[in-house]
C-alpha cells in the first residue's frame, strides 16, 4: 500500500529500528489530521531520527544537530497557517538543543514535538545521550554514565508544558494516537516516545520496554500536574505511556500582538509607512 | 570653515548626559544647525564616566573632536578626567564651591532644587550651554512637553530657564560672544543613530522577522526592530540564547519572511555554525554585527573594528555571503535595504558590520534625502513555481547563475525540502560524489554573480598624488575629514572608502592603489586585517596602517597628527 | 571592618542593589566555612551579578556570558580540594546558560551555585530573563512578556538535584545561612536568591518580594521531593524561602573512576606508560 | 618500485567491511609488509556502500591508490559501483552464482554457513585474500584468539581457512603469482590511525584532561582519550555540547591541567566563542579539528580542507594562537605533543587541523621512531611564583616577550584571577583605555614569540625547477608520491609539506615559491585557501590550485594526472 505520504527517499536505519515504529505512526496521524502535503512541515536536526522527515512527503526542514526547535518555533510565528512538528532524537532535543527544549516549552508556540528516545546517540555509534540510564556503558563511557538521566516529561511540567505524553514504537497505533492528539493540541506538545535502538543500546531493548512499559488507565486524570510529576518520574519500576497531562492556555501565537494577519512573507511594505518611521523621529517636536 | 563648536557632557551613569545631550541636539537643530554626537560610555549602569560629545556645525558634522569647547561636568569628581580635554578658548562648568577659569562653578545642585527637584541639575547644566550658544529654549520644552506632564514639565521648565539665568549673570559675555550661534532657519530633519538608522533600513527592506539575545552595541538595533517593527508588520522575539536567535531568523526566512538578526562580536561567534546552515540551505537572512573590543568580552560599550578576518571567514565550510560595512547612519540606512534584497536575491546570508561608534553615533538628517526603495521580491509563488517533470519542486535546481527559483512551503502542490547535509536538488540529503561537486559549484557560482553586483568604494580627492587612506565602515567620515585637514596643509590626499568587504571590490582597489606614492589602511584595530584583506583580495602591497585598539574610535584631528607623526 | 575576603575593587552595582545583600552573605558564608582564599574560586559568567566574584579577595574564573557552570564544573573536576562556587545572574545561567545548568544539576558535581535572581538582564539594560513573570514589560518586550517564566527549583528538583534552596538578597544573614550549607552539601547545590534590581525591575521590587516571600517553616521536610516540587511552583501567591530539598548521593567525583588522585596538574606523564600505550596497538598479537 | 598492491574491501556499513581490513592489515604486518588504509564510508549505520582501501608495500606505504588490485564486494549490489575501479591486471571476488573475470564467484556465504555462522562470510572472504597474497592465515588466529573465545574463535579460523582452500582450488594460479607476497621478516610495528595517533600524541605531551562532544570524524580522538587516558592519569567527560567542552577544558586549563578538546568543523563553530576566551584569558587549550566536507552538516563522513581560513580567524577579536596541521599518523602525534607544549608555554589556545582522511588513516609504524618528549612545565609554584610590590600574584604581568608567568589556584597565599573582559595585570576587569592598549600588544607580542618558534615546512625535490606544488596537513603524503611520479616522468618538481599554518612559515615560504616556475597549492577545498593564505602571509602569487571538493582525498596517480591536464 503505498500511503499519501509515502516517499521512495531510501531509507538508511537498521533492520528492526525502533525508528521504523515512529516514522509508521508519524504517517498515520498525519493521514488522520486530513492535512495536505503542503500544509505541514516536519523539521529535524541531526541523527538517526532527525532522518525520518525524509520519509514523508511534506515540506521538509532537516537543520543542525540540536536546533530543530528554533526553526520551528518560528516557522509557525512566521507562517501560523502550517502545521509545525519536530519529530527527532534524544541527543538532538534534550542534549545539543536542550536551552531550546526548556525555553519553547516555555514559549508555547504551536507545534507539536516527538522525541524518539532511544537513549543514546545512534547516528555517532553508542555514546550515552542525556536520557541514557546512570551506569550504562556507552561508546565513550567506558565505565558507565555517571550523570543522572534527563526525566523529559518531568521538566517539561516542571516548565508549565500543556501536554506531556509518552509513546513507544513499538505500538504504532497507540503512538499514532498519541502524536495526533499532540498535533491538534494548541500549543507545544511533547510526545516523548521509546525506541529501542537495536545497535548501540543493549540495555533498553524491546524486551526491557516490554517489561517495563504499562499504559495508563483510561480514569488517569489529565489535569492533574501534581499527579502528572510523579508519573513522569516514573522509571525504575515501570514506565507509564499515554498522555500523562493535559492543558490548554493561550498559545504564543495568539499572545503575540503581530502574528495574527497574514504569513509574514505575505506582507508589504507601504514606502509611506517607513518614511512615517523616519518623520517620527523628527529632532524639534511639534 | 563655517561654524564648530565641541560640547562634551561628562557623568556618572544614571546622571542625566544623555539628557543634557538630547536636548542640545534638539536645540541645536531648532537653531538651524546640525550635529554630531559621540557616545563614551562604561559598561555600568551608575556612576563611572560616561561621556557624549556633541559636535555643532553650520554645515552637516559627521565625525567628532577629541578637545571639547565647553565642558560640562555634572559629576565634579570626573573633572580631573576631562578637564585636560577642554581645549585652547574653551570653558568648563561643574558643581564645585569655586573655581579658575577655563572652569566655572556653576551651582547646579541649587538651582535643580529651586526648581522642585534635586535630579535636575542636568537640565539646568543644559540651560548653561544653550544661554552659550544663545539657542533658543523653546525647543527643549517641546521635549519637555512631549515627555513630561504637569508638574514635571513645569520643573524642567524652571530648571532649564535658571540655568540661563545663571549664565547670564555669572559667565563672562566674552564666552558667549565666542560661541554664540547667529540666528538661521531651521529645517526639519530627523535624529538619528548608527543603529536606528540599520534597523529603520531593514525595515524599509521588507524585513518581517527579528530575532536577537541582547548585547552591546547590538541590542539598540533590536530595540528599534522591537519597537518600531509592529507598524510594518514585523515580528520580534527576543531568543533564548544568539544560536538560536539565528536558527528562528533561519526558519522564518525558509517561510519567506525577510529576517534579521542584531548582535556584536560575542554573540555573532554563537551563531557562526548557523551561519553556515544559511549557506548550505541558500536561506536569506541578514546579520547585523555590531562590533566592540575583544577578544571575549572585551571591553563591552567601546568600539574596535577586531571581527573583520573573522566575520569574513565565519562557519564551515564554504559558501558565499554578501558583508557590508556602512561608514555612516545614512550608508547603514541604505546598506541595510540592500542587504534586506540581495540576501533573497541571491539566497545567502548578508551581513552588516558596523562597530559601537557608528552604531552608536548620532546625527541629524533630511528624512527625505533618504532614499526608500521600493520591496522587490524574489520568491515564486502560484503559476510561476517551476517543476520538474516528474511535478516535483525543486529548491535547489542546477541554473546558470547558481541561484534556484524559492518558493516557500504552503504552497499548494509542491513541497519544500532543505536540509543541513548536502543535498540533490529536490534538497534531499545525499552522499553522491558528483551531486556534491555540482552543489559546490552552484552555490559558489551564486559568488561570483554576487560579486558583480558589488557596492563600489568611494573614493574621493585628487586622482593621484602621495597619500591614499583606506578604511572601512565607521572610520568613513573621520577619514573624510582628515584627508580635508591634510589637504589643507597642502598635501595631495585622497581616500578610498569600502561600503562593501565581500565580495571585495578588487578591481576598483587594485586600480587606486598604485596611483599613490603611499597607501595606508586606517584601521580601528591592531593587526590591520583590511590590509591583509587588500593583499589576498588585490595583490597590491599596502605600506601601512593606521592603527587604533584602545576601545575607542578615531579623531579627525588625532589621525592627522598620526598620519604626520609616522612621516607618511 | 574589614573582613577576610574584603577587596578595594570599584563597585558599579547601583546603590540599593539586592547584589549588596548578596555579596554581604557571600562573604559571611566563606567565613563560616573556615577556608583561606587561596582554597576558594568563585566563577561566574557576565552580567551584573556576574561582576560579584572581583569584589571577594579569592581566586576568580569570570568567563563568558552563560558558561560559568561548564568552568567551574571542570574547575572542581581538575581540582577536587578547591571549593567552587559560582555565582551569576538569571540570564547568565537560566538563559543563555540553559542548557549547562540542565546537565550540571544531572553531573552532580560538588559545587554550589547561587543566582542572582532579579528576573531581569540588568547589565543590559532590562530586558526580561527567563524568570520574569509573564505580561511584565521589559525594554525588547513592550507588550510584555509571553513566555511563561522559568521555575528554577522546580526544574532542578524534575532533575534531581540534591539541594535546592531559595534565599532573598534583603536578608543577608538567612541567605549566608543557605549558602553555607549549600557549599557543604556534597554535589551540586542551588540557591535561587530573590533580589531586586531596583533600576529596571519595577515589579518585583523589595516591597513586593516583601509581601509575597515566607520562610519555610522549620518543620519542613527536606526529604520529600514531592512537597518540594509543589513549594517549588509556589509563586503566584506566595514565595518560599529556605531549603527546600536535601539529599546526599554519590558526586561525580565519587563515581568517576580517574579524579580521585593528585590534582591533575600535578600527574606525571611517564615516559614509559606512554610507550605502553603505543605498544598496546601492536599490529601482530602476542 | 617494490611490492605495490591495493586491496578494495567493500560492503554496507554492518557488513564486517572494518574485520577484513583489519585482519588483512595485521596478516600482511605478520609477512612483513608495509600497508596503509583509506577508509570511505557513508552516514548510516547499516547498509549503505563503505569501502576500505589497504595498500600493501614491501616499504611503508603512507597514501592510498585509486584503482583496485584486489576487490571484494562483501555486498554483490555494490559490484556496479565498485568493479569499474579495479585496475588492470586486477581481479574482484563476490559472492554472485556466476561471473567472468576479473570477477570470480565465490561462495563467501555457503562457507560461513559452513564454519558455524553466516556472519563470517567477510571472514571467509579475508581467507581467499589471505590465499592470494600467500600470507600465513596464523597472524589471523592470534586476533581470533585475542577477541573471542571458545565456540566463536573456531568458527573464525575455519571460515578463513575455508576461504584459502576455495581459493586454492577455484582461483587461477597465475592471480597468486601476480599478487604472492614474497616471505620477509616481520618487525613488530603498531598500527595506528590519524586519530589516534593524534590523541596519543596529546597524552604523550602531558594532556590530563579532555572534555568532548562526539562528532565524525573528530570522535576518534575522544574513544582513544577516554579510553587510553586514564592510565596516564586522564579524566574525560562528555560534554553537553561543544560550547561546553571547550569551557570545560579552559576550565581545567585554568587550574594547570592540560586540555584538550577534539571536534568537526560544525562542533567547532560552536567552540568559536570559547576560543576567543581561551584568547583573553591566556588559558593553554589544545583544540583538534578534523575537517568534513561543510557547509552546516555537509558530508558527515567524507574529508575536506575547507575549514583553514576559518579556523585561522576564528573568534572575535584579536589575539595569538597556534595552529598545526599533521601530514601524517606520524606527525600528529609529534605535533599532538608540540601543541600541548607550545599552548601551555605561550599560555595560548593550539589547534590541530586535521581532516576526515587523515584522521581515519591507518599505517603500521614502529613505535620505536615515534619521538616521545618529556613534558616540560610552565607552571610556576611555590617560591617561583612572582609576586607584585604589594605581595600580589599578577596573572597577566607584563613581560617583553608578552608571557606571564602561569600560577593555578590553590596556591597558599595568592589568588589567580582571570577575567573575560579586558583587565588589569591581576586579572581584574578594567575600562581604562592605557592598560587596554598595552595587554593588547601584551597578547600580540606572544604571537610574534610564537612566529619565531614555528616548525618549518618540508620541501622535497630540487631547490629550483618547473614546478612546485605546496600542500598543507593531510595532503602531504599524495602530493610526495605525485612528486615522484612526476619525477619519474622527467619533471624537475619539488613539493612543500606546510606543517604549520600559524604563525605561517612565510619567511620560508616566500623564499621557495619564486624558485620554480609554476607554482601551485593543492588543496581539499573549491576556493583555493592556501593559496590566499600564501598570497597575504608571503606577498608572493601562486599560480593556480589543484583543487578537490566532492569529498575524496586526492589520490596520486590522479593528482599526477590533473597536474598534467591541466598543462602545468
Ligand atoms: C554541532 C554538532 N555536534 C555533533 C554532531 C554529531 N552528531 C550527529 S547526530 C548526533 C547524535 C544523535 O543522537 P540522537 O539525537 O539521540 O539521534 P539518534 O541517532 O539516536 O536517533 C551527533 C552527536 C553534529 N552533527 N553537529
Ligand atoms: C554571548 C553574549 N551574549 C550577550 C551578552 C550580553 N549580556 C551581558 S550580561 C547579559 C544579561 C545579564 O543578565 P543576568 O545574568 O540576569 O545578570 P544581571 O545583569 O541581571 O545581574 C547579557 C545579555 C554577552 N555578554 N555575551
Ligand atoms: S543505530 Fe540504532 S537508532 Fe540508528 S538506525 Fe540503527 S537501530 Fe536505529
Ligand atoms: S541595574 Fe539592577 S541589577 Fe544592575 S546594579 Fe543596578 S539595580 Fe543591580
Ligand atoms: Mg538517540
Ligand atoms: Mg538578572
Amino acid at each position: 500500500m503505498v500511503g499519501r505520504f509515502d516517499t521512495d527517499f531510501e531509507n538508511a536505519w537498521c533492520p528492526g529500528c525502533g525508528n521504523f515504529g515512529i516514522l509508521n505512526a508519524v504517517k498515520k496521524a498525519l493521514e488522520a489530521t486530513g492535512k495536505r502535503k503542503h500544509e505541514v512541515v516536519l523539521v529535524s536536526g541531526i541523527g538517526q531520527a532527525a532522518k525520518l522527515p525524509h520519509q514523508v512527503d511534506v515540506n521538509v526542514f532537516n537543520g543542525l544537530h540540536g536546533r530543530a526547535l528554533p526553526a520551528a518555533a518560528a516557522i509557525k510565528m512566521a507562517n501560523p497557517g502550517l502545521t509545525v512538528i519536530v519529530t527527532s532524537g534524544d541527543g538532538d532535543i534534550y542534549g545539543e538543543g536542550g536551552n531550546h527544549f526548556i525555553h519553547n516549552v516555555r514559549r508555547n508556540v504551536d507545534i507539536a514535538l516527538f522525541v524518539h528516545d532511544n537513549q543514546v546517540y545512534g547516528l555517532t555509534k553508542g555514546q550515552p545521550s542525556p536520557t541514557s540510564d546512570a551506569g550504562w556503558t556507552g561508546s565513550l563511557q567506558r565505565s558507565g554514565v555517571i550523570s543522572g538521566p534527563f526525566p523529559p516529561l518531568a521538566v517539561a511540567l516542571a516548565l508549565g508544558c500543556g501536554f506531556v505524553a509518552r509513546g513507544y514504537a513499538a505500538d504504532p497505533e497507540f503512538t499514532a494516537d498519541l502524536m495526533l492528539q499532540a498535533i491538534r493540541f494548541p500549543g507545544f506538545a511533547l510526545v516523548d516516545i521509546l525506541t529501542p535502538c537495536v545497535t548501540f543500546n543493549k540495555k533498553n531493548t524491546y524486551d526491557w520496554y516490554g517489561k517495563m512499559a504499562y499504559k495508563l488507565p483510561p480514569d488517569h486524570d489529565v489535569t492533574d500536574r501534581e499527579k502528572a510529576l510523579t508519573l513522569a518520574l516514573e522509571w525504575e519500576e515501570r514506565i507509564p505511556l499515554g498522555v500523562l497531562y493535559r492543558k490548554e492556555k493561550p498559545t504564543f501565537e495568539q499572545l503575540h500582538p503581530q502574528i495574527s494577519g497574514p504569513p509574514l512573507f505575505e506582507r508589504e511594505t507601504p514606502e509611506e509607512a517607513v518614511r512615517t518611521l523616519l518623520r517620527r523621529r523628527q529632532a524639534v517636536p511639534g | 570653515m563655517g561654524i564648530d563648536v565641541n560640547v562634551r557632557v561628562a557623568g556618572g551613569a544614571g546622571q542625566g548626559v544623555h539628557t543634557v545631550s538630547n536636548l542640545i541636539m534638539r536645540m541645536v537643530v531648532g537653531a538651524g544647525y546640525h550635529f554630531h554626537v559621540t557616545q563614551d560610555y562604561m559598561s555600568r549602569i551608575r556612576g563611572g564616566r560616561n561621556a557624549q560629545g556633541i559636535r555643532i556645525g553650520s554645515e552637516p558634522v559627521r565625525a567628532g573632536r577629541e578637545e571639547a569647547d565647553i565642558l560640562l561636568a555634572l559629576n565634579p569628581d570626573l573633572l580631573p578626567h576631562y578637564l585636560p580635554g577642554v581645549g585652547e578658548g574653551g570653558f568648563a562648568l561643574a558643581d564645585v564651591p569655586s573655581a579658575d577659569p577655563p572652569l566655572f562653578p556653576a551651582p547646579l545642585k541649587e538651582m535643580a532644587v529651586q526648581a522642585g527637584s534635586p535630579i535636575l541639575a542636568n537640565v539646568a547644566g543644559t540651560g548653561v550651554i544653550a544661554w552659550v550658544l544663545g539657542i533658543p529654549l523653546e525647543t527643549a520644552d517641546a521635549v519637555f512637553k512631549a515627555e513630561f506632564k504637569g508638574d514635571f514639565f513645569e520643573k524642567n521648565h524652571t530648571a532649564l530657564r535658571l540655568g540661563a539665568d545663571w549664565a547670564k549673570e555669572y559667565l563672562p559675555e566674552k564666552i558667549r560672544e565666542r560661541f554664540r550661534l547667529p540666528a538661521r532657519v531651521h529645517s526639519r530633519p530627523i535624529i538619528l543613530s548608527g543603529n536606528e538608522a540599520l534597523a529603520l533600513g531593514a525595515l524599509a527592506g521588507g524585513c518581517k522577522f527579528a530575532a536577537g539575545y541582547p548585547m552591546t552595541p547590538g541590542t539598540g538595533i533590536l530595540s528599534v526592530l522591537a519597537n518600531d517593527g509592529p507598524s510594518v508588520g514585523l515580528v520580534f522575539e527576543q531568543a533564548e540564547d544568539e544560536i538560536a536567535a539565528l536558527t528562528m531568523a533561519i526558519g522564518a526566512a525558509y517561510t519567506g519572511a525577510r529576517a534579521i538578526v542584531a548582535t556584536s562580536g560575542g554573540g555573532f561567534a554563537l551563531m557562526v555554525e548557523a551561519l553556515s546552515l544559511a549557506g548550505m540551505m541558500e536561506t536569506p537572512v541578514v546579520i547585523a554585527v555590531a562590533m566592540r573590543p575583544g577578544p571575549a568580552t572585551g571591553m563591552p560599550t567601546r568600539t574596535e573594528q577586531g571581527d573583520l578576518e573573522f566575520v569574513l571567514s565565519a562557519g564551515h565550510g564554504e559558501f558565499p555571503r554578501l558583508v557590508l560595512a556602512p561608514g555612516s547612519p545614512e550608508e547603514a540606512f541604505d546598506l541595510a535595504q540592500r542587504a534586506m534584497d540581495l540576501a533573497e536575491e541571491f539566497q545567502v546570508p548578508a551581513l552588516l558590520l558596523t562597530d559601537q561608534y557608528l552604531a552608536d553615533t548620532i546625527v541629524d538628517i533630511d528624512p527625505e534625502v533618504l532614499d526608500v526603495h521600493p520591496v522587490r521580491r524574489h520568491i515564486v509563488r502560484g503559476d510561476s513555481v517551476p517543476r520538474s517533470r516528474e511535478g516535483k519542486y525543486l529548491r535547489h535546481a542546477y541554473t546558470e547563475s547558481g541561484i534556484s527559483p524559492m518558493a516557500v512551503p504552503g504552497e499548494p502542490g509542491i513541497t519544500v525540502v532543505v536540509d543541513s547535509d548536502e543535498h540533490t536538488e529536490d534538497g534531499h540529503l545525499t552522499e553522491d560524489h558528483a551531486t556534491r561537486t555540482r552543489m559546490v559549484e552552484k552555490r559558489l557560482r551564486k559568488g561570483a554573480m554576487l560579486a558583480k553586483r558589488v557596492v563600489p568604494p568611494l573614493v574621493a580627492g585628487p586622482p593621484n598624488g602621495d597619500l591614499l587612506l583606506i578604511g572601512f565602515g565607521s572610520t568613513k567620515e573621520v577619514i573624510e575629514e582628515t584627508r580635508q585637514i591634510l589637504a589643507r596643509e597642502g598635501r595631495t590626499v585622497a581616500t578610498v572608502h569600502l561600503r562593501q568587504v565581500m565580495p571585495f571590490p578588487a578591481e576598483e582597489v587594485s586600480g587606486i592603489v598604485p596611483r599613490y606614492g603611499t597607501a595606508l589602511t586606517v584601521e580601528n584595530n591592531a593587526l590591520g586585517q583590511l590590509a591583509r584583506l587588500i593583499r589576498t583580495e588585490c595583490g597590491v602591497r599596502i605600506d601601512g596602517t593606521i592603527s587604533r585598539y584602545d576601545g575607542l574610535p578615531f579623531t579627525p584631528a588625532k589621525l592627522a597628527e598620526d598620519v604626520r607623526r609616522k612621516g607618511w
